[in-house]
């Protein structure tokens, strides 16, 4: 108890003072271990890069993308009313490109929303979903892919091949990429992981799984256009909200609210890094 | 956070310091914590009240991982006076049941049972033994820890302080306070620092 | 009711390049589910491929394919416009049709 | 359709009137498929019981197949392979993978045209062998094999 309070008090001094220290020089990593390693690992991520294009080429997420096309053309809501009439920040109706361009304001909710919230808006709004049923099971799960999740991959793959493009032109739109930066490198819990702590260093690893240097906008797109992205554990679709979602899981943190303003401010915090990009998604991931 | 408080926050500190940066660094940091505080919810054995940084925490948050010297040898001089060492004497454990925690990534999550014991996720960010091949690399690898350091009580002691605490050593470390956070038990710590230091050990084979 | 597959079929050269997405779980009849009980075995059995209204391919399968099954074939001497035609039927009796046209 | 006649599928007890009524185009497939599945061979628990069930049990190694397949493989629950033989004359391939509880994941017969090549995407439990047994005109196998790694991938957790 009197280490957590002596610490507690340096912390406060650390608060006024980090202006003082920001410029100091990074601290050295510790020294590596002088251990001869067998050298396997490159030839891991390479053995995989060789077999990734024949993956990507024939990828099961068309096969929700289909679905998705389905639903967001043909499917009424009470009314008749389709997804023609929503807005995904291009117009009423317009898919081609606007998933590369969210998160976004939206003045007819007076909210930044990334592409999974916008869409999940539409649903209910235009097709008749209930928001509850849709928050009971938001992510995919192998009994069952959400239909919303099948409009999402739909959406996302009408960008293919377009540049990302989050606009940063609302206040609110910087406030969320603002506070997204933070809550990326915030470290907290019972294992001080942040954000960062995976995703903030070059050419590191968990296991065999390469983590993109997220502060990178040529390491963030790789991130970025992973989800939508056909798990090939489980074998179904999952989301940009479900990564974030689970890796806050695996950071040890409690759980963050579905379509909630943390996860939106960090969506654009990753998509607002990787503008410029060229999107290449849906993706297929281990 | 208003002019006022800015101003006694930067006289307090008697520190020339940036306003507007220090302002706007701090005003969207307190607002994302204030965010992550309403949006994050208790699931399972992961509580809300995770998202509240501790002292520690709070230090390389706000230095970006790279705090002052002085400061981060005081503190990691008090981690380390805090580390349990186990009250037997015996430091080292069974390297196979070592292993086995180090190949486990669980423990913890909102998806993990209280009271079930954790692993220790070492394989995620090191490379331990040569015959698992899949490995990560956000830490140092540990191939062969024990052949070059030598088996000596002082090192037994380094290990499992290290496993304890890893912030002792290294303030603001990557690496999870695996015994002070009560992810992993003493026993377990014990056979983890086997895998590294016992001579039988295929860390240390040839 | 079974979704329907993707088919795309291109020639190359005189070969024409077959492949099928097909929507199926492939269960092996051996995971649990959340409540503990097991799935049962559902999987694909049965394969056919027919190009220009010839039987080219017919195959069989297990659960060792993946969930989502994915193949590749080749069929020389095909032509651009052919009708290519792919039918498979699962343990359970569900079963799908879908076809395509060789593209240029 | 000569070739798919001679179908490893069928096993040695198929008789040829579902081939001939087949080849006629007088049942639709499914019945054709239905009554085919070659149970004995898919459900046998080792390769060898798997093979004697397409009638290879006397398959001879060959380098004329060719097996594309990772050395390792980011995911056992999609693993991609090709597959193609070279040996002239080449009607079917089946694809097994040792280590699965039923190893034998497909056979195919190809004809009028269509090559001796497929490719597909297999479950592999752990790391194990692929074979590929391949089944020419005049009624002879051969086979070849690989291994692939499965290993451990993301958090594990």
């Amino acid at each position: 108890m009197k280490q957590r309070l002596s610490t507690l008090m340096v912390a406060a001094v650390m608060t006024a003072s980090f202006a003082a220290h920001a410029q100091q020089p990074a601290k050295k990593a510790p020294p590596p271990a002088k251990a001869a390693a067998p050298a396997k690992k490159e030839g891991i991520t390479a053995e995989f890069e060789k077999f990734r294009e024949v993956l990507e080429e024939d990828n099961p997420a068309e096969l929700f993308e289909a679905k998705g096309e389905d639903i967001w053309k043909n499917k009424k809501g009470p009314g008749g009313a389709t997804m023609a009439q929503c807005d995904l920040g291009l117009g009423a109706g317009v898919v081609k490109g606007a998933y590369v361009q969210m998160p976004r304001w939206f003045a007819d909710v007076g909210q930044v929303m990334d592409a999974e919230r916008r869409i999940v808006h539409c649903m209910v709004k235009y097709l008749g979903y209930k928001e509850e049923d849709i928050r009971k099971q938001p992510f995919s799960n192998d009994q069952r892919t959400p239909d919303h999740v099948s409009v999402i991959t739909y959406v996302a793959a009408q960008s293919r091949n377009l540049k990302i493009a989050a606009p940063q032109k609302h206040a609110k739109e910087i406030e969320a990429y603002r506070i997204g930066k933070e809550i990326f490198a915030y470290r907290a819990g019972p294992y001080d992981f942040s954000c960062a702590t995976c995703h903030g260093d070059d050419g590191k690893r968990i296991r065999t799984q390469d983590l993109p240097n997220l502060r990178k906008p040529a390491e963030a797109v790789k991130a970025y256009q992973g989800w939508p992205g056909y798990r090939m554990t489980g074998g179904f679709m999952l989301t940009q909200q479900w990564r974030m979602n689970d890796c806050f899981r695996q950071q040890r943190f409690p759980e963050p609210t579905y379509l909630s303003d943390s996860i939106t401010a960090l969506l654009a915090y990753m998509t607002v890094t990787a503008n410029g990009q060229v999107y290449k998604g849906p993706g297929i991931k281990r | 956070m208003t002019a006022m408080k800015k101003t006694v926050v930067c006289a307090a500190a008697a520190l020339a310091c940036s306003a507007v940066l220090a302002d706007e660094i701090r005003n969207y940091r307190a607002e994302a914590v204030a965010m992550m505080k309403r949006d994050f919810k208790t699931r399972g054995i992961a509580t809300a009240d995770r998202v509240h940084e501790d002292g520690l925490q709070a230090v390389c948050n706000r230095t970006s991982d790279n705090p002052p010297k002085d400061i981060a040898a005081r503190l990691e001089r008090d981690q380390l006076e805090a580390v349990k060492y186990p009250t037997d004497g015996k430091l080292m454990g069974d390297w196979k049941a070592g292993e086995k925690l180090a190949q486990s990534g669980r423990g913890m999550t909102w998806s993990d049972k209280a009271g079930v014991p954790g692993g220790g996720n070492c394989y995620n960010c090191h490379q331990i033994s040569p015959t698992e091949t899949s490995f990560g690399t956000i830490g140092p690898s540990l191939y062969q820890f024990g052949k070059i350091r030598g088996n000596t009580p002082e090192m037994q002691k380094y290990a499992y302080g290290k496993i304890w605490n890893a912030k002792a050593f290294n303030l603001c470390s990557a690496m999870p306070r695996f015994g002070h956070a009560g992810a992993l038990t003493e026993s377990q710590i014990k056979d983890l620092v086997a895998l590294l230091l016992d001579p039988q050990s295929p860390v240390n084979s040839k | 009711m079974a979704d329907p597959m993707k088919i795309r079929a291109q020639m190359k050269g005189d070969t024409a390049e077959i492949r099928v997405l097909m929507s199926h779980a492939m269960e092996t009849g051996q995971r649990k589910d959340n409540a503990g009980a097991t799935v049962p075995a559902h999987f694909i059995q049965a394969i056919t491929v027919d190009v220009g209204g010839k039987r080219v391919i017919q195959g069989q399968t297990s659960t060792s394919v993946s969930r989502n099954p994915v193949f590749g074939f080749k069929v020389k001497g095909a032509k651009v416009g052919d009708k290519v035609v792919i039918h498979w039927e699962d343990n359970k009796g569900d079963k799908r049709t879908d076809e395509a046209v060789i593209a240029a | 359709m000569d070739a798919l006649r001679r179908t490893l599928l069928k096993g040695a007890g198929a008789t040829g009137a579902i081939a001939a009524a087949m080849a006629a185009g007088v049942l639709k497939p499914s019945q054709v498929l239905a009554a085919e599945y070659n149970r004995a061979a898919f459900e046998a628990k080792d390769v060898a019981g798997a093979l004697k069930n397409i009638g290879a049990g006397g398959a001879t190694d060959n380098t004329g197949i060719v097996i594309k397949a990772p050395d390792i493989a980011e995911n056992g629950a999609v693993v991609p392979v090709d597959v193609s033989s070279n040996i002239p004359n080449t009607v079917s391939l089946a694809v097994l993978v040792d280590k699965n509880p039923s190893p034998l994941s497909s056979a195919f017969d190809f004809a009028n045209g269509a090559l001796p090549e497929m490719a597909l995407r297999l479950k592999m439990g752990q790391t194990s062998l692929v074979e590929v047994v391949a089944k020419t005109a005049d009624g002879k196998f051969y086979k070849a094999k690989k291994e692939v790694k499965v290993t451990v991938g993301g958090c594990g957790g």
